[in-house]
């Protein structure tokens, strides 16, 4: 796992989303995108067979802009940050395709000691539990000022000073008296603040948060959330949010691509999805959001299970659950369409990979 | 063992998305909990290997005699310490006897003290863990300051102290090594069942009235078992090891029944001159441990694949 | 090896036994004179002993430390042969009650100290003292005095005197025309002053000052070594070597270790586990460092003539004839065993009656059945055959209890135990079946069979009726007694030695003890360093006093 | 963790009574004959020696008095003499303990070494040549009984080779041959478990937070996953030096290593039992007292441990 064996090497054929539309040409960020993601595939070796974890995912992200990752359980949102991080499973995992520019450069080309002084300093990640992603045996002062000793070969010492200060930015109380606990000696939204200022310890250009907020209470959740945009705004930072959760993504994402089956189904500005979701996955999610006008009615579900990655069903590969499948659906792949008004329109940053993404915006 | 590769397909790094819990469709495929443990061990190819051996040993010890090429206790004075030939496999041993069908008598004794000391272990092991284990306070005080005490005996000095009170024989043998092997059983249920004991399904049988011993039987043993079972398994070959360097110690079964470590240790006399003699029996030894090691990891993983 | 109580209870199956008739070590010693020089270190291993003090020494590290350490009146020959050593003469009176010994003059212990009469005395009361709670102490009971020693009540024997500085008087209470035999003894080593009598003496075990061809150089440093230097003012012809060092093993794997040792150059000289002996011959026959030695230890199947299923002679017949003795020794002992006709060993080719047992000499299925249908040993009989572990018995044990359930169909336990238990259970009142058995001799002469093993005066049953002497066979025939009786008392070698031949065939005749195997000793010895290494003594020890380095 | 140190020494104590107990009851309550093995078989067992022998081993008293006799005597390092040379058993297995100590001391040293870099390497190149042949030479070190390792590796090196010395003594590379027989099951057992908890550290999500840190893969390997895989296997290394400690049967008989060990096998054998009950006694003090320093150690290195 230590090892990034990334592979260059790009898969020619099957590209079917690439070319079509980036959501950094049509997004809310300023100037150059921060970091493109560009035709990215990711496979895990098992041993029943190659699964496609991610099969051809392209976004990007601006300096202050937050991008919304939506998906289920192995839609791939998690398995692109990871690769984006360079922080894969590998082996298993690999990088079979594709480029990830940062700052206009692809890190996939970058040697690994390159990559390692990116991350952490550049790029940073947040997790999702934070108890199990803070090492249980060094207080978090040790494991915050780290960042420092290791990429600003600070002393121990500047090193504790600068964690209280962390610290105290992430509004922890007490920070000083704090510094030397351990983290299971924390609540679970402080240990998350916590894991936050680890990310923003550097001030890095680019945050990836992988569901940074699932493992607490609602109130906290908030909380964090806030914590989290505030400190993005403070920084400029771009922020790719990956979340299943489609209430968080409202309050705070710039725009969302909604993945399933390690594909990109749909993208679009935040707002813009709640009202016209473009493609019937987005549909089915949205409907599943229990909603206080409805009380009393039966929730909606998505039928079925997502697909199993080992054997991708053929076409789109949402069509088994779909309700509005047709035949075209279980033979050929969607491309991510551009998805227009009635009149043709260009709706800015609007993708759709679906067959019929007509009838679902406009019907 | 057999840290199978993660794979994507069964579980992201997030949990269950909100809609797909929202979704508990049965599939058509709904596996039950046992079918689902049987496909993960059978997944296991060393774990089979493993299960391939013991069905072996098990058929060697129930109906070995009726293909051992000879009598294992009949003598041949005029053709000892024969070399493995066409006649006898394995060669022959200093009184003549064929090594392969004393091999395969051996079997027997062995499957028969592993698995007889192993179940006595348990048995003490884990009424007194369970006892501990459920009823907390005083009980479980006393019943784990008495497991210290026999944990704090090398499993080997205390065996040989039985022994030396009570004589050699298989009997002596399997109490020994039981007597010393029960305070892990109890240690790995209590602490097993300590956990089990908060769970949902325990406090909500109490609520419903269940009596404390129906919990027990029903709902906190079958989920406690996990460790002791693995733990069983994996120790069956270490048993059988013990009885051979019991054996090599002058204490462990009469010289006279073929078992593998009175063989062994008639045959570690002869290292350098005669290998066979100790190489065979050693061999299966290794692979009866190795059959019961690989089960045990087998089962760890497809009983609980967290505890990998 | 260890775990024998006494010498003459022999453990080993190859280890101890009687010296014998063999080519004697002295025309060796002439030869090699031209090319001996002085000095050198002499390397061996044995067991840890437990004591190496004169009077109590009883196994063989013990009696080989001690005997290196003390010379007394008399020594026996590598051959069986009582010679005087320190005694100039030794006679006794018609009966052979009271026997006279002259002391050589001017020998002295390692510490200056003057070998008188009263040193002598001084030994023996202490070695027979209750404080000393020796095992070897039985060696005196035909002195008078010895019970009083043994209850404590006296610290002399009143059965010993010293007229002089140079004789002494033993009165002894039965007629023992052998007496003299007895004093080659370790136990009837002289003692300096310093050794207490009639108390516990540690020290001096710890560092016993002798008389003997070495001396101890430092203290017994327990479990891993004892050193011996020369003794330069030994009275008899001083030994060559500078230093014996003897490591001690451990009595589990002692015998490997030994022979492993001699291998990689531990040792000058090794036993040979028996596993191992074909493979050794082969490598050092050619070499000529090994050393085989015709001798005449008995191993028997010890039966329980007064319970049980071997109480009747037909009985013990019956197993006689069923035991394949020839098929055991070639197969089970590769040759290096020869099965035994007698009771008496060849050692003493005077008495020594070859076939005397006939149903020893082949087995013979047809009249171990006949018997055992007398007896009444019907098939499907149990019978208890109990033998000491680990000491290289469970072969040959095997063997026999494979052959008994063949012949007779008997149903055989076999029981293997531990030394000390083996011994024990020997002695119960309940003692049944029959039992792995070894003597070896203390003195050259076949009444150190006779007596102890088949003298009814030898069971000496206590008030539990255990057997505390060593006749565990219960053997028990008035007329055996007076013969051997009548043999002790007869001054006349010749009368004396007809009379225990016949005293054998009786026992023989009853079945009193069934033979099995004479006993071979085998060595290995590095001849290529060391001369005199062309014999072991009566002890079946090196003759350390002998050995000098080669130039 | 004032408290947590005092109540684990309060129960170390209650540990040594129960064990010192059972060890009693084995050796005099049980059938058997302490008495018969002192005042020598084959001699005359008079009724007056056997009675003075018995008071002089106090044996003449009731149990429990004997008992306390033993309990209170054993509290000031009293172990009383033995049957057979008849000296302090103090000062008989003082050296012994000494000797084995040294043994246990460069055992357990390979032990950490070997085991646990074996472990790491196969961990950290999981199903390469080098894992798979970890994994067969560990398989194959639990499967072979000690003795036949002991014996085999005796016979190549000091007999045939003759690069070590075939007997110990004080020397370095006298030691080598029986520390590396004493050591080699447990260096296959360490190197399984490092392997095994490398692994699962290797998964845990703090080192991918490490990893996401850009900390060198140095620094996460040895700060972020060694510290917490060494949890489980100093656990073990301490258990194991105890047992170690406690002495060694067969690799001190196989090479005469003047330890406790052997002087166990030796005085059971001559049921010297004033050397049984000193040695198993010792064995089981120092096994304790090694436990609670594991547990001890096991609190420092584990915060969550020490701070609930």
């Amino acid at each position: 796992m230590l090892r990034d064996n990334i592979s260059k090497q790009d898969e020619g054929g099957g590209v079917t989303t690439s070319e079509i539309l980036s959501v950094a040409e049509t997004g809310g960020g300023t100037g150059v995108p921060l970091l493109e993601v560009d035709n990215l595939q990711v496979e895990f070796k098992t041993r029943d067979g190659v699964a496609k974890a991610v099969n051809g995912v392209s976004y990007s992200v601006s300096a202050g802009e937050t991008l919304a990752v939506l998906g289920e359980s192995g839609s791939g949102k998690s398995v692109t940050a990871q690769a984006i991080m360079g922080i894969l499973d590998s082996p298993p995992g690999r990088v079979a395709g594709g480029e990830v520019r940062f700052h206009g450069k692809d890190i996939l080309k970058m040697s690994d000691e390159e990559r390692r002084k990116l991350r952490g300093d550049k790029m940073a990640m947040i997790f999702q539990d934070a108890l199990s992603s803070l090492n249980p045996v060094y207080s978090v002062g040790d494991q915050l000022g780290e960042m420092f000793r290791v990429h600003r070969g600070m002393s121990k010492k500047d090193a504790k000073v600068k964690a209280i200060e962390l610290m105290d930015r992430v509004k922890i109380p007490a920070a000083k008296a704090r510094v030397g606990d351990y983290p299971h000696q924390f609540s679970g939204g402080m240990r998350q603040r916590i894991m936050i200022a680890m990310a923003l310890a550097l001030e890095p250009d680019l945050i990836i948060a992988d569901e940074p907020t699932t493992a607490l209470d609602v109130t906290v959740q908030a909380q964090v959330m806030d914590l989290l945009a505030e400190l993005q705004r403070e920084m400029n930072m771009g922020l790719i949010l990956i979340t299943h959760d489609l209430g968080v993504v409202a309050d705070v994402a710039d725009k969302i691509a909604v993945m399933y089956a390690g594909r990109i189904v749909e993208t679009a500005p935040v707002h813009e999805i709640y009202k016209r979701p473009s493609h019937p996955y987005t549909r089915g999610l949205l409907d599943s959001i229990p909603r206080l006008d409805q009380k009393g009615q039966e929730l909606y579900a998505i039928k079925g299970l997502p697909p199993n990655l080992l054997r991708i069903p053929a076409g789109c590969a949402f069509s088994p659950r779909c309700p509005k499948a047709q035949d075209i659906c279980r033979t050929e792949i969607p491309v991510l369409h551009p998805v227009t008004e009635q009149d043709g329109t260009e709706l800015p940053g609007r993708g759709s990979a679906c067959h019929f993404w007509k009838d679902q915006i406009h019907g | 063992m057999s840290e199978l590769v993660k794979s994507p397909a069964i579980g992201d790094e997030s949990p269950v998305s909100a809609t797909a819990a929202a979704a508990p469709e049965a599939t058509p495929k709904q596996l039950t909990q046992w079918a689902e443990i049987r496909h993960r061990f059978v997944q296991n190819k060393l774990a089979v290997v493993g299960l391939v051996i013991i069905c072996l040993l098990f058929l060697t010890a129930i109906f070995g005699n009726m293909f051992a090429p000879f009598d294992p206790g009949a003598q041949d004075l005029e053709n000892t310490l024969a070399s493995p030939n066409g006649t006898h496999w394995m060669g022959t041993d200093a009184l003549g006897r064929d090594m392969f069908s004393r091999l395969i008598a051996g079997t027997r004794v062995a499957m028969f003290v592993g698995l007889a000391s192993i179940f006595f272990a348990v048995l003490i092991g884990v009424a007194l863990g369970a006892i501990a284990g459920y009823f907390a306070g005083f009980a479980d005080t006393l019943v784990m300051r008495i497991a210290d005490v026999f944990l704090a005996f090398p499993l080997m000095i205390g065996a040989v102290v039985i022994i030396l009170v009570t004589g050699r024989g298989i009997t002596p043998v399997i109490i020994s090594l039981a007597v010393f092997s029960w305070a892990t059983v109890s240690r790995l249920l209590r602490s097993s069942i300590l956990s089990v004991r908060e769970m949902d399904y325990v406090h909500a049988a109490k609520a419903l009235g269940a009596s404390g011993w129906r919990i027990v039987r029903t709902h906190i043993l079958p989920n406690s078992l996990t460790p002791v079972l693995v733990y069983a398994t994996f120790n069956v070959g270490t048993t059988i090891i013990g009885v051979a360097a019991l054996s090599f110690l002058g204490a462990g079964v009469p010289v006279d029944v073929p078992e593998w470590g009175n063989m062994l240790a008639a045959g570690q006399a002869f290292i350098g001159v005669h290998d066979y003699l100790w190489l065979y029996p050693s061999l299966f030894v290794v692979v009866t441990v190795l059959g019961f090691a690989f089960v045990g990891d087998g089962l760890r993983d497809a009983l609980d694949p967290k505890l990998r | 090896m260890r775990g024998a109580k006494s010498a003459k209870w022999v453990v080993g199956a190859v280890l101890v036994a009687l010296a014998a008739t063999a080519c004697g070590g002295g025309d060796g010693d002439s030869k090699d004179k031209g090319n001996t020089a002085g000095g050198g270190t002499f390397r061996l291993g044995s067991t840890e002993p437990d004591t190496i003090d004169p009077g109590r020494a009883h196994e063989s590290t013990g009696i080989l430390l001690s005997n290196a350490l003390f010379t007394g009146l008399y020594s026996n020959t590598p051959d069986g042969l009582a010679e005087p050593a320190l005694a100039e003469s030794a006679s006794s009176d018609e009966g052979c009650t009271t026997w006279t010994f002259k002391v050589k003059a001017d020998t002295k212990f390692s510490n200056g100290e003057v070998v008188d009469a009263e040193a002598f005395a001084r030994g023996w009361a202490r070695s027979a003292h209750k404080a000393a709670a020796s095992d070897v102490a039985y060696h005196f009971a035909g002195i008078k005095g010895y019970d009083q020693l043994q209850d404590g009540s006296a610290k002399t024997f009143s059965g010993v005197t010293t007229p002089d500085a140079h004789t002494i008087k033993v009165d002894l209470t039965k007629a023992d025309c052998e007496f003299v035999l007895k004093t080659a003894h370790t136990a009837y080593s002289p003692v300096p002053k310093a050794a207490k009598v009639g108390e516990e003496d540690k020290a001096f075990g710890e560092a016993p000052i002798g008389n003997g061809p070495f001396k101890m150089d430092g203290s017994w440093e327990h479990n891993k070594a004892i050193n011996l230097v020369r003794n330069d003012e030994y009275g008899l012809e001083k030994a060559k070597l500078d230093k014996v060092q003897v490591t001690l093993l451990n009595d589990k794997t002692a015998q490997q270790l030994e022979y492993d040792g001699f291998q990689a150059g531990t040792f000058d000289y090794a036993h040979i586990p028996t596993p191992m002996l074909k493979t050794a011959e082969a490598k050092y026959k050619p070499q000529n460092k090994w050393f085989a030695k015709d001798t005449n230890g008995m191993n028997y199947v010890l039966p329980i003539g007064d319970n049980g299923p071997t109480n009747s002679k037909d009985a013990r017949l019956a197993i006689s004839y069923a035991i394949d003795r020839q098929a055991i020794a070639k197969g089970v002992f590769q040759g290096y065993q020869t099965p035994s006709t007698t009771i008496v060993p060849p050692a003493f080719p005077k008495a020594y009656q070859k076939d005397l047992c006939t149903s020893c000499v082949k087995q013979d299925v047809a009249k171990a059945k006949e018997h055992a249908e007398k007896a009444g040993l019907k098939p499907g009989t149990e019978i208890k055959f109990s033998f000491n572990t680990g000491a290289g018995h469970e072969e040959w044990v095997q063997a026999v209890a494979r052959q008994l359930e063949d012949v007779l169909g008997l149903k055989v336990k076999l029981d293997g135990k531990d030394f000390p238990g083996l011994l024990k259970e020997q002695q119960g009142a309940q003692a049944s079946g029959v039992y792995r058995f070894a003597w070896g001799a203390d003195y050259p002469t076949p009444e150190n069979f006779l007596f102890p093993l088949l003298h009814s005066a030898s069971m000496n049953k206590d008030a539990e009726g255990n057997v505390v002497g060593d006749n565990r066979a219960r053997y028990n025939n008035p007329e055996f007694d007076k013969l051997v009786d009548t043999a002790r008392a007869t001054k006349d070698e010749a009368a004396r030695t007809a009379m225990y031949k016949q005293a054998e065939k009786m026992a023989m005749d009853d079945m009193a003890l069934i033979p099995t195997f004479n006993r071979s000793q085998f060595r290995l010895m590095a001849t290529d360093k060391f001369n005199g290494l062309d014999d072991i003594n009566f002890n079946e020890d090196p003759i350390l006093e002998k050995i000098s380095l080669k130039k | 963790m004032g408290r947590y140190v005092a109540r684990r020494l309060g129960q170390m104590v209650i540990v040594l009574i129960g064990a010192t107990m059972v060890l009693f009851a084995c050796l005099f309550v049980l059938p058997g004959d302490p008495v018969g093995s002192i005042a020598g078989s084959d001699k005359a067992r008079d009724p007056a020696v056997v009675a003075e022998l018995k008071a002089r081993y106090g044996l003449d008293k009731s149990l429990p008095e004997q008992y306390v006799n033993y309990v209170s005597k054993v509290a000031t390092g009293d172990l009383g003499e033995d049957f057979i040379q008849r000296r302090e058993v103090s000062e008989i297995l003082g050296p012994k303990l000494a000797n084995t100590a040294k043994l246990a001391l460069l055992a357990i040293t390979l032990v950490t070494v070997f085991g646990m870099g074996v472990g790491i390497i196969a961990a950290l190149y999981r199903y390469s040549i080098l894992d798979m042949a970890t994994t067969f030479f560990t398989t194959m070190a639990v499967g072979f009984p000690t003795f036949v390792i002991g014996m085999l590796l005796m016979k190549w090196f000091a007999v045939e080779l003759q690069w070590f010395p075939q007997l110990g003594g004080d020397k370095l590379e006298g030691m080598v041959l029986p520390a590396v027989t004493l050591a080699i099951t447990d260096i296959a057992f360490v190197a399984r478990l490092t392997r095994g908890t490398m692994l699962e550290v290797l998964r845990a999500d703090y080192v991918k937070t490490a990893v996401a840190k850009g900390l060198p893969r140095r620094r996460v390997l040895f700060k972020h996953v060694l510290r917490n895989s060494s949890i489980p296997v100093v656990t073990y290394l301490g258990i194991s030096f105890g047992a170690l400690l406690g002495g060694a049967l067969i690799t001190e008989a196989i090479f005469n290593w003047d330890g406790v060990g052997l002087a166990l096998v030796q005085a059971i054998q001559q049921q010297n039992n004033p050397i049984v009950i000193g040695v198993v006694t010792y064995s089981v003090a120092i096994f304790v007292v090694l436990s609670l320093i594991v547990d001890l150690l096991y609190a420092a290195l584990d915060p969550r441990i020490r701070l609930s």
